[in-house]
Order: structure tokens, then sequence, then C-alpha cells
């Protein structure tokens, strides 16, 4: 009957942060450990869940529902497919990682840390739900923490007003902490009400009379409504996603949310806009689908170089890892847009891999920041001779980030170019290649700047090197990268017959 | 006959209620607010409510408008008796008047089978409607009584002079003035 | 003496009834519109009353004006507060909220 | 053992010892043991070698060990694992020799480092050695590339030893750049093939047509590592790396791997005679503009970095002629005499403590095994007869004779006589005449573990040639050699380009350069391509970055930024509604009413 592994998955770090609540604010040790352990045990059950996946069966594991509102057909129903068990390996890696990276926090932790486990108990349900309007609840319950965690616990920092809008400085301050918080906000809840519209056009143009993906998926929509819908789902999840003209609000975001924040959302909330896209926008809607793929792709083309560009320009540490994030977002909205089964191989593998480099990066800026307390690199400089273990795993997560083989980050971008290459896009696959080039020329330019040259600076030479909790984080990702560089298939095997099973009929619906 | 009894009263009372509206001086507007009530009681009277009619002028005319004088006088500056009224949005106010009436009266005249009935049902006497009062609606009749009574007490209190050492008009009755801090202004 | 006349008169009284609430500015004369208001409805209770039977119609006429008796108790005693206050009884005085 | 099981080892070992001294950084912060570990895995990755090499002279045909490694609906795309044939046997014991000659003479040669940074150094040589044999033993072109692109990053990592330097900091960056510039074309090429042929195999017949691109585009990639003409630039500035990576990286093996690819996938650009004459073309044209360069400088390594860009110009030529075996014995001896010259080379600067040659002076009565080592190589590099060169070169200029109107023959005649000048140069002004200065006074002779690999190497690089005919048996083709008029026209100009190298620098210490070598020398100093690259990154990438970033937080960002505030603006314009006078909210209402009443009559 009903397994109980997902909900357990899903409801591990909502008890934690349950616990937490009630633990005494004083207990500063008991909150960390309590959330340490809802972390854990939700990384240990995404790691049963992987393992255990029947890659042979392949198709929808580890059932549960529970009937949540009969009369409108809304259902909690969770279940595992191929893609659900990597993209919650990653989720668990990065919130433990993201646990140990806070460890030292010091202001309000309590709050800090229930905050920061909802909002991964958010991203566990999305990834295993299979019901759309609960798909939607776990989707919101993901984004709204962020307004709180960055702008209470974010960081301020100063941008000049210049160019034609330059009268909106009047009104408010840009790069302030509660303006990067409300701007994410706002655009992700523009985004997901256009997700609503689409999910309650969707609900009732199906005549299923249930929210489950399954049937959602099965029902026939007339062209147009799939025409009309689909740009409503790819934008909507798109902006979560990076996607061009909407992601600006990443920038900011990130730079100004604490590191452990910013590694959960560069790190699994993007992921979650493009699982969106491919998993509701691109299955419920194959003809959309087919029509709007070409500007999908195009879109996708422009993100990766245009965030590479971006990023190389940048002169604060943590906007450029959160352009780099853009520009590989674009990398999975690629693989995405290619419809072949390598490309969504690909996209997904992707997920993982940049979900990992970026929680590396991130917890690496967390440390120099919390050190030198600056971002601005070109006052760092030569901090290798005082931080040769940050510098190392930095150098880790720039090679992965730059493709290298052996690295999670050359697997995925392999693949989504191959997918490009066979489905005849050239135009996308070589701004993708021309990316991956650029991204090595500012990814290590900026390890040049901060780690490599003469020793650093009277102000920085006392800077310590990572110590006991900070090196967990620092491993589990760093191995986690290499590993899965060394050996894909790991994750590879149940990613195939997923992205095969989705795909299947998409392929039907477009050779039709 | 009936119906020149009607137009007198019908007309004695709009005129009056005119007269309400537009008199300068508030206290004629009050005492054209009674004759209106007069007017009406009589109407009251000719539609076979008689009961209601002595209520009406009793109650309405006798308790209402004294009160509504003494209400006048308390809240009167000292000696100016000039025209207070300015009143500054006559022209919209009449506007939404005029519009309202005439939907509804075209609504009145529109709608025929008002007068259906041409022998007028047997007049409600006092007794039946004090039964009607007592046993069918006897529920709302305690539940207003009840209101009555809070409305009057809460008066009171929103009214209650709150500084003992106040105006010199101090209501003898509030011997017992309870130290409560001055309200905050 | 019909049912419609009634009724238009009814609609005539409220409609200056109405007229009084809206450009009036002392709250006394307000109250006094309101008073009016009330009548021409209790009016129209009672012809009802009278042209369809039944003794509803009167029930609702006392209901009514005992309502509008407390009404009228409570309207005075915020006046008195207005005037104790602004030593006026003008309404747009009590604008506090606003700011 | 099998030979793929031997192999295997020459992965694993490398591979255990990188993966032992990253896992435990005490063992690689106290130096010695890090180096100890590695020397031990170079020795073990050689045996095996030298075993899959005497396996396959037995018997040369080919045999893989592969294990899928990426699979798309549940296809294999691409396997990793070890494949043994004749080219993979030889490469593999020639990359292993020479790199555990490197890391003994990194023992004196770097005795001086502290203990953290002597034990990184070791470490990144295990990796390196790894990432060249994943490289030499791939299956198929995706592990190749693989390899290609670990060994650039070692690479990176190696030239940036001494990353406390700036401008090694700048000399590693800008290695890595070109290269990875260049890697765009092995990976479009890459996807190209896989997409004609559904294989990243090289045996694949391919349509014409797509022959030729993806042979141009993996040539393109070459031309990157090889540093061919114009992508050459990163070489001479690897020169910052310590001498010992020079030695490996830089002259022997990494350089090599470009002309290794082309042997490799030799069956592919068999079907695309465009690529090939535009490799012999480019191939000449690079050997010979190296060499000019190389005329000049007075930076010993420099010398020797120039050299090998003109070196490698003739291999990519001799495959150009469509000559496998031409391309790759050259490959072959100038892995062990380049490295024997860079060791040389390194124990003179050690001794000196300066690259200048002109520090440098007399040096081969004090040091006479680093002179005697320098001299072989010379020898050999120029091609004098008997020496293992000659027999390499021979074979190059023989396939590259009839091709072309014979004009890249001419070129390489001249590069030919060229090298022999460049080298007579450095030999006369380094190591004979009076010492310059009292620290070519001082120079002594080092110690046993730099002689060791300088007599081994030196050994190598005279006897070579015999190596000529067990190595064509390895790819099943007949050698023999006999001095016909193209060989002795070779050991002329080598001969005549020392003497006229001794006439002109032998005497006088200081004179002059001779009036073409001034005007050569004027013209390399201008550095224009170097300047090209250096607009190119500056003006374009820089400011096209800075542009884009601008307009994506001041225009994208600014629209998204006005959004907000005219919304916050139409919010203070709406407050203006609310006066506060309950009356306008009662007016407001009956209006409100007095419509709906309106409407209703009207409906």
């Amino acid at each position: 009957m009903n397994e109980h592994l997902l909900s357990v998955i899903v409801g591990a770090p909502a008890a934690a942060a349950l616990v937490v609540m009630l633990l005494p604010s004083s207990a500063r040790l008991g909150i960390r450990l309590a959330s340490l352990l809802g972390a854990a045990v939700s990384l240990a059950g995404s790691v049963a869940a992987l393992v255990g996946y029947d890659k042979a069966r392949g198709g929808l594991q580890r059932a549960e529902d529970y009937p949540l509102v009969p009369a409108l057909g809304v259902h909690l129903r969770f279940a595992l497919d191929g893609w659900g068990g990597p993209l919650l390996l990653l989720t668990g890696i990065i919130i433990v990682a993201g646990v140990l990276a806070s460890w030292t926090l010091g202001k309000r932790d309590k709050e800090f840390f229930v905050l920061l486990l909802v909002l991964v108990s958010g991203v566990f349900g999305v990834f295993v739900s299979q019901d759309l309007l609960v798909f939607f609840l776990f989707y919101e319950i993901a984004v709204l923490p962020m307004y709180l965690l960055i702008g209470i616990w974010g960081a301020s920092h100063e941008v000049r007003a210049a160019g034609p809008f330059a009268f909106v400085w009047k009104r408010f301050k840009v790069g302030d902490k509660q303006y990067a918080a409300m701007k994410l906000t706002l655009m992700l809840l523009v985004g997901s009400a256009a997700i609503l519209v689409a999910i309650f056009a969707l609900y009732l143009q199906s005549g299923a009379h249930s929210f489950d993906l399954g049937d959602l998926a099965a029902a026939r929509y007339p062209r147009a409504l799939q025409i009309a819908a689909f740009p409503l789902l790819w934008l909507g999840f798109g902006t979560l996603a990076g996607v061009f003209p909407f992601h600006t609000w990443s920038p900011d975001g990130h730079a100004s949310a604490p590191t452990a924040v910013s590694m959960l959302h560069a790190g699994v909330l993007m992921k979650l806009g493009a699982f969106g896209v491919m998993r509701v926008g691109m299955v419920l809607l194959p003809e959309g689908t087919r029509f709007w793929v070409p500007v999908v792709g195009a879109v996708a083309a422009i993100n990766v170089l245009y965030g590479a560009f971006c990023a190389m320009s940048q002169t604060d540490l943590k906007y450029i890892v959160a352009y780099s994030s853009v520009s590989h977002m674009g990398v999975v909205m690629l693989g995405a847009a290619t419809l072949t089964a390598a490309g969504w191989n690909g996209a997904v593998f992707q997920m993982v891999a940049h979900g990992i480099m970026t929680g590396l990066f991130f917890a690496l800026v967390g440390l120099v920041y919390e050190r030198a307390h600056t971002r601005a690199i070109a006052r760092m400089g030569g901090f290798g001779t005082v931080m040769p273990g940050v510098a190392a795993f930095f150098t880790l997560a720039c090679l992965s980030s730059l493709g290298l083989p052996g690295t999670a980050g050359f697997v995925s971008e392999f693949l989504v170019f191959l997918g490009a290459w066979q489905g005849g896009h050239l135009f996308w696959a070589i701004p993708g290649i021309l990316g991956a080039f650029v991204t090595a020329i500012y990814v290590l330019k900026a390890t040049r700047a901060i780690f490599w040259g003469p020793g650093p600076s009277e102000a920085f030479h006392d800077l310590a090197d990572a110590r006991r909790t900070e090196w967990g984080a620092l491993l589990i990702l760093g191995t986690g990268l290499v590993v899965l560089g060394f050996w894909p298939r790991l994750l590879l095997d149940p990613i195939d017959p997923g992205s095969v099973h989705h795909l299947a009929r998409i392929l039907a619906e477009v050779a039709r | 006959m009936e119906s020149l009894g009607f137009g007198i009263l019908a007309g004695c009372a709009l005129m009056s209620a005119f007269a309400v509206v537009r008199s300068a001086n508030l206290v004629h507007a009050v005492l054209w607010l009674g004759v209106t009530l007069v007017a009406t009681a009589g109407l009251y009277a000719m539609l076979g409510a008689s009961f209601l009619a002595s209520v009406q002028v009793l109650l309405y005319v006798g308790g209402v408008v004294t009160l509504m004088i003494f209400g006048l006088m308390m809240t009167r500056r000292h000696g100016d008796s000039g025209p207070q009224i300015e009143d500054v949005r006559s022209a919209p106010a009449a506007l939404a008047a005029i519009i309202l009436f005439g939907a509804t009266a075209w609504a009145v005249v529109s709608t025929d089978g008002l007068d259906a009935p041409v022998t007028p049902p047997p007049a409600v006497g006092p007794a039946a409607l004090g039964r009607a009062l007592v046993r069918d609606h006897v529920l709302a009749f305690e539940t207003i009584s009840m209101l009555l009574l809070v409305a009057i007490v809460g008066a009171i209190v929103i009214a209650r002079r709150k500084d003992p050492g106040g105006a010199a008009a101090a209501a003898p009755a509030s011997a017992a003035s309870v130290a409560v801090p001055k309200a905050a202004e | 003496m019909s049912l419609a006349s009634c009724l238009l008169l009814a609609a005539a009284l409220f409609c200056v009834g109405l007229y009084g609430l809206l450009a009036r500015r002392q709250i006394v004369a307000i109250l006094l519109s309101i008073e009016l208001m009330a009548n021409a409805a209790n009016l129209v209770f009672v012809a009802f009353g009278h042209y369809r039977g039944g003794a509803l119609g009167q029930v609702f006429a006392v209901f009514s004006i005992a309502l509008t008796v407390a009404e009228v108790a409570v309207g005075l005693a915020l006046a008195m507060l207005l005037y104790r206050r602004h030593g006026d009884s003008r309404v747009e005085l009590a604008s506090e909220m606003k700011r | 053992m099998t030979p793929t099981t031997l192999a295997l080892t020459t992965l694993v070992a490398p591979a255990s010892a990188a993966l032992v001294l990253a896992v435990v950084p005490g063992l690689r912060s106290r130096g010695w043991p890090a180096a100890a570990l590695c020397i031990l895995a170079s020795v073990v990755s050689l045996g095996a070698a030298l075993g899959v090499l005497s396996g396959c002279l037995a018997d040369p045909t080919p045999s893989v060990l592969a294990v899928p490694w990426l699979r798309t609906s549940s296809v294999t795309v691409a396997e990793i694992g070890v494949r043994v044939d004749g080219v993979v046997a030889s490469m593999l014991s020639v990359v292993t020799l020479v790199a555990l000659s490197v890391q003994v003479f990194s023992l004196g040669y770097m005795h001086d480092e502290p203990r953290p940074a002597f034990g990184r150094y070791f470490a990144y040589h295990a990796l390196f050695l790894l990432s060249m044999d994943v490289l030499v033993v791939a299956p198929n072109l995706l592990q190749l590339f693989a390899g290609w692109e670990l060994v650039g990053v070692t690479s990176y990592l190696l030239i940036g030893f001494y990353y406390r330097k700036p401008s090694a900091a700048r000399a590693a960056v800008k290695a890595f750049w070109v290269t990875k510039f260049a890697d765009m074309g092995f990976l479009a090429g890459l996807l190209t093939l896989f997409v004609a042929s559904g294989s990243f195999g090289w045996d694949a017949h391919l349509a014409p047509g797509t022959a030729t691109v993806v042979t141009l585009l993996l040539f393109f990639a070459v031309v990157g590592k090889s540093a061919q003409f114009p992508l050459h630039v990163w070489l001479p500035d690897a020169m910052e790396g310590p001498t010992p990576v020079s030695a490996l990286l830089h002259a022997a093996t990494m350089v090599a791997a470009g002309v290794f690819l082309v042997v490799r996938a030799d069956p592919l650009f068999a079907q695309a005679e465009a690529t090939r004459t535009v490799m012999l073309v480019l191939g000449a044209a690079t050997a010979l503009f190296a060499a000019l360069l190389a005329l000049v400088q007075t930076d010993i390594k420099k010398v020797l970095a120039y050299s090998t860009c003109s070196q490698l110009g003739y291999m990519v030529a001799a495959l150009g002629a469509g000559s496998m075996i031409g391309g790759f014995f050259h490959l072959t001896t100038h892995a062990f005499f380049k490295a024997l010259l860079f060791l040389a080379a390194g124990s003179a600067i050690h001794a000196v403590h300066s690259n200048e040659i002109g520090d440098m002076g007399g040096l081969a009565r004090r040091m006479p095994v680093t002179g005697g080592a320098f001299v072989v190589g010379a020898l050999a590099l120029a091609g004098v007869p008997g020496f293992s060169g000659f027999f390499s070169k021979d074979l190059v200029l023989e396939a590259v004779e009839g091709k072309l109107a014979s004009l890249p023959w001419a070129a390489l005649l001249a590069t030919a006589f060229l090298t022999a000048f460049y080298m007579g140069r450095v030999v006369v002004v380094a190591f004979f005449g009076a010492p310059t200065g009292e620290k070519a006074e001082r120079a002594h002779e080092p110690g046993w573990s730099m002689r060791g690999p300088l007599v081994v190497l030196g050994v190598l690089a005279a006897g070579g040639g015999v190596f000529a005919a067990p190595f064509a048996h390895l790819y099943g083709r007949e050698y023999h050699f006999e001095m016909g008029v193209g060989p002795s026209l070779a050991a002329a100009l080598a001969i005549g380009g020392f003497g006229a190298a001794y006439l002109v620098f032998g005497r006088a210490k200081g004179a002059p350069l001779p009036a073409p070598l001034a005007l050569v020398d004027r013209v390399a100093k201008t550095s224009i391509v170097n300047r090209v690259y250096e607009v190119g990154y500056r003006r374009v990438a820089l400011a096209l970055a800075d542009g884009l970033a601008w307009i994506d937080r001041y225009i994208v960002d600014g629209l998204i930024n006005l959004l907000g505030y005219g919304t916050l603006e139409a919010g203070a314009r709406a407050r203006a509604v609310q006066t506060g006078l309950a009356p306008d909210y009662v007016l407001a209402a009956m209006l409100g009413v007095a419509g709906l009443a309106v409407w209703a009559v009207l409906r």
C-alpha cells in the first residue's frame, strides 16, 4: 500500500523545524544539532530512494496517496520517478552542507534554521509530488521563506545610480538587502501567478477532474490552449530558473543572501524552476513545447553567453557566482530545449552538477567573506598562502564550472551539447560551447585575482583556513563533484529512464 | 374624500421634509421634522394602523424631537444663532437623490399588479398587533428591548464627562466621578 | 390613496432625507435626515401591511421605530463627544484616522 | 598479465598516488614522502609500460578493455577504458620514461623549495602522469579529449607552481585560456563525429565533407595544444614554470599530445586530404617562423621553447605529408633530446641562478656532464648524422620532399640549418668560451639525482636512431635507411649550421648581431602576435563584458525597477482619493447605489 520513505524525506526537515521552534533560543548547539539531524535524515532517505530505485522497471515508484480535497480531486500524492532520486540527493547534500556552513551564524539563529528547514522541505516536496496543485503548494513553500531569509540575515551593498532609470534610486535604494529580498519575492510571485493561471486552465480543460500529473498528461488539450499556456509555464517557472529577461533578481538576491541561503537558492531552488518547466510545462503540453522550443532554445543560448559575459565584468565575488548560476541554468534550459534523450539527461545531470558546484562556490565565498569581510576581489590577493584549503576547493569548483572532464560539470555540458548536436540545433550549441570557454576565462580570472599573486595585503595576513565544521561542507560537495565526474552513471542510470519516460509522450505527439 | 386627505397629508409631509433639509436654522429644522412625523402619523391612521400613529406621535414627536432639541442646545457654540449650515456637496448629493428617486419611482410605476385586491383586507387593530408581537415575534421583541437597553447605556457611557473639573454645567448625576486619567488628546 | 401613491411618497421622503444626509455638515442635521429616511421606510411597511393584510407590516414598523430611537440616542452621544472635542459639531472635524 | 591490465596499471599507479597525496595532506606537506610516492608510482608505471611494449612487439594485435561510461536511452554512448596497440605502447613508454627521469631530476632541482611546496609539486606530477596516460591509452576520442583537458589543467597548475610570481600566474592562465580556446574545436569535432558516425571511434568511415570538417576541427585543437603558429604564444610564457616541468610538459609529452592525436586518429585524417595540406603548410610555416624567433632569444629556456614549436611544426608537416611514421618517430626522438636539453639547461640555470645565456660561459669545463649532455642534445636536435634526430628528421624530410612544389620541403631544410645555427649559438655562448661573470665562475656540477637522468637521456638521444626499425615494425611497416642525396644534404646543413654559429659567435664575446639577425631581433621584440591577443582580450572580451553587465544592471534590471517605481507612484496618487472625511465616503456609496439602481432599471 503506501510506502512512507518519500513522506519521511519531505517531512524530516519540517519536523526538525518544529523541534527547533520548541527549543529555547539559548540552546544554540541544540538548534544546530536538531537542524543537522533533520537534514541528515532527509539526505539518508534520498540516498535510500536513489539506491532503491529499480532502474529496469523505471516509471513511478514508492507511490503514496493521501486524499486532501477529494471534491476537487486534489491528492497528496508522492512518487519517485527517474529524475526524483538524483534531485533529492542533490537537495539532501546541499541542505546538510548548508546547515554545516551556517554553524557559526550570529543573530537569531533559531528563526533562521526554522525558515531554512521549511524551505528545504518545500523543495523536497516539489521533486516528489505528482499532484499539480500540491506541486504548486510546495513550490510556494520553497519560495516564500526566501524573503525573510534575505531580508533579515542578508547583507546590503552599494550600487551606484546610473543609466536612463536613475530616478528610481530616489524611491528605493538598489543593492539594499530589503530591496533584494523584495525584488526576488515579487518577481517569483508574478511568475507563480502565471503558473497558477496555467494550472487552472489545464485542470479545467482536461476534464479529468483531478490534479494528478498523470491524468493531466493523459488528457488531450487543444493546440491553441497549449500554445497559449506553455509560455505561462515556461516564463513562470523560468523566472526561478533565471531565464533571460527575468533573471535580474538572481544577482541581487544571491549577493545579498547569507551563505546557506544562497547555497540553497542557487544550488537547488533554481533547479525547481527548470524542473517545473520540464516536468509540468513540457510533459503536459507537447504541442505547445514543439511550437515554442526554438524560442526556449534561443533564450537559453542567450542565457549562457550573456550570463558568462556579465560574470566576467563583476568585481564582487558573490555577483560572479550569481551570474555564473544564470549562465549554467542556461545550459539546463538548452538541454531541455533539445527534446532529445541526451539533452534531457544532460539537463537533469547539470541540475545536480551545478547544484553541487554553486553550493561549493557559495560555501567558499561565505568563508572568504566571513574572514576578509569584503567581497571586492580587487582588494583581495594572495589568499592562497593563508588559505590553501579554501584555494584548493575553489579551484576545484572553478574547474567543474568550466566543464573539466573528471568533474561533474563536463558530463552535463557534454550531454547537453551532444543533444543539441543530435537535434541539429547548431545555433544553440555554438553559443553553449562559447559560453563554456568564457566561463573558463572569468572563473580563472577570479581565482587568480583572489588566491594567486604575492602574499595577502597586511589587512588579511592573519586569515585562517577552513575550520572543523566548514571542512565538512567543503568535503561533501567537493567529493560529490569528483565522484560524479568520474563515474556519472551513478546518477545517469536513474535519470535516463526518467527522461525516456517523459520524452516518449512528447516525441509521440510531435511525430503525429 | 379619502384621497383628498392623503393628498394634504402627503403634501404637508413632503413640504416639511424639504424644510428640514433646507432650513438654515437647526432649531427650525428639528421643528419641521416634528411636522413631518405628525403628517406621517396621520397617514398611518388612514392606513388603518391607528396604534402606530399614536406611537409615532407620542414617542417620535414627543421623545425623539425633544431629545434632538436638547442635543442641539448642548452642541451649539454659545450665543451664535446665525445660519450655521453651509452645505458643501449639495450638487452631487441632489443628483444622487434625484437619480435614486427617479429609478425607484419608475420601478413603482412600471410594476403593475400593485393594487390587485379591490377590497382591502381586514384592518389590523392594536389587539391583533399586540398578539402578533407577543406570540409570533416574541424573540425579536425581546431582542429589541435588549438593544434599547444597550443603546441607552452606551449613550450614557459615551457622553459621560471624563474629567471631574470640566465645564461648569457638570451634571449633578455624576457625583461618583471615578478618577479616570484625562483622555489623551 | 393607492399603494403606488404611498410608495411614491415614501420614495420622495427617502430621497429628501438622503439629500439631507449627503449635504448637511452638522452631525445633528445628519441625524435628522436619517430620521426622515427611517420614517419613509416605516411608511412603506405600513402601506404594504394595509394593502396586503397581515400584522407583519406593523410589527416591522414597531421594531423600526425602536431601532431608530436607539440610533438617535447613540448619535447624539457621539455628537456630544465631537462637540466637546472639537468645539463644533461639523462632521469633517473627525478625520484623525486619515493622518 | 595481459597487455590491457598492464596498461591499466600505468593508470592505477599514478592515480592512487595522486589520490593518497590529495586525501592525506600530512603526507604532502612533509614533502619527501610525496616525492617518494610519486616516483614509486612512476617506476611502476614505467615497468608496466615496458611490459606493454614488449607484449606489443611480440604480437602487435590491438586489445581493448573498456566499460560503458555514458548511456542515453539505455544505449551506450561512450566508453572509458584502456586500449593497447603499437602507437600506445611506444608513446606510453616514452611518456613514462621521460616522466620518471624528470621526476628524479626534480629531486635535486626543487631541493630548496619549502616542504609543502615540494610535496605539492610531486602531487601535481602524479596527477600529470595520470592525465597523460589517460590520454595515451584512450580507446576512443572522448577519453582522449578527457585526458587532453586534464593535461591542460595540470599544465596550468604546474606553470603556476610559483603562484606568488604574478608573471607565473599570468602565464598559467594564458596557457589554459589559449588551449581551452582551441579545445572548443576538439569538442565540436567530437560531436560532429558522433552525429555522423554514431561513435567516438576513429576508424569510422565518413562522407568526405564531414571528414574534412571533423579533422579540421580536431586540427584546430592540435594547433592550440602543440603551439602551432597562431596559437603558439602561450608556450614561451609557459617557461615561467619550473624547468623540469618545461622539460616534461612543454617539450616532451604534453605539447606532443596534439601530434599524438593526429597519429591516433590517422584513419580519419587519411580521409581528409584538404586538412593534410593545411597541416603541411602550417607545420612548415611554424617550423620556419619559430626557428627564426629562436635565433634571437637570450633566455636559454625561451630558445628551447621556440625550438620545440619549430620541431612540432616538423612533426605536423610530416603528418600533413601523410607519413604517420615520420611524425611519430620524430616525436619520440624529440621527446628524448628536447627533455635532455631542458634538463641540462635546468642544471645550468640551477648552478648559475639565471636563465640568460649571457650570464653563462664556459660551463662545459666546470660542468662536464651537463655540458656534454647539452652538446649531445644539440647535435641530436640539429640532426647531425649518427644521432637520433638525424634519422627521424630524415624520415620527415623524405615524406615532405615532393609535396606542394616542395616549398614546405625547402622551408624545412632552411629550418634544419637555422636549428643547427641557434643551437650552435647557445652551445658556443653558454658552454664554451670564457666564463662571463663570477656566477659562471663558481658553477659546479649538481648532485647525482640531476646527473643520472642526463646520462640516461643522453644515451637515448644519441642512440635513438637504432629504434627506427622496431618502431616501424610496431605499425607493420618496413624501415630501411640508405644515405641518399636527401639525408646527406640535411647532414651538410646541420654541420654547416654549427660551423656558422661558431664563426659568428665563437670569438668576439658581446659582438653586435650581424645585420639579418638584428632585423629578426627587432621584429621579435615587437611581439605583434602577443599584442593582438592582448588587445583581443582587453578591448573586445572585457569591454563586451562590461557593456553587457552595464546593460544588465541598468537597462534590464532598470526596467524591473521601473515597474516597482511605477507601482509606488501609482500607489501614492491613489492614496489621495481617501480624503478621510466621512461625508465623502457616504456620498461615494450613495452615488454607487444610484448607479446600481439605474443599471437595474435599464437592464
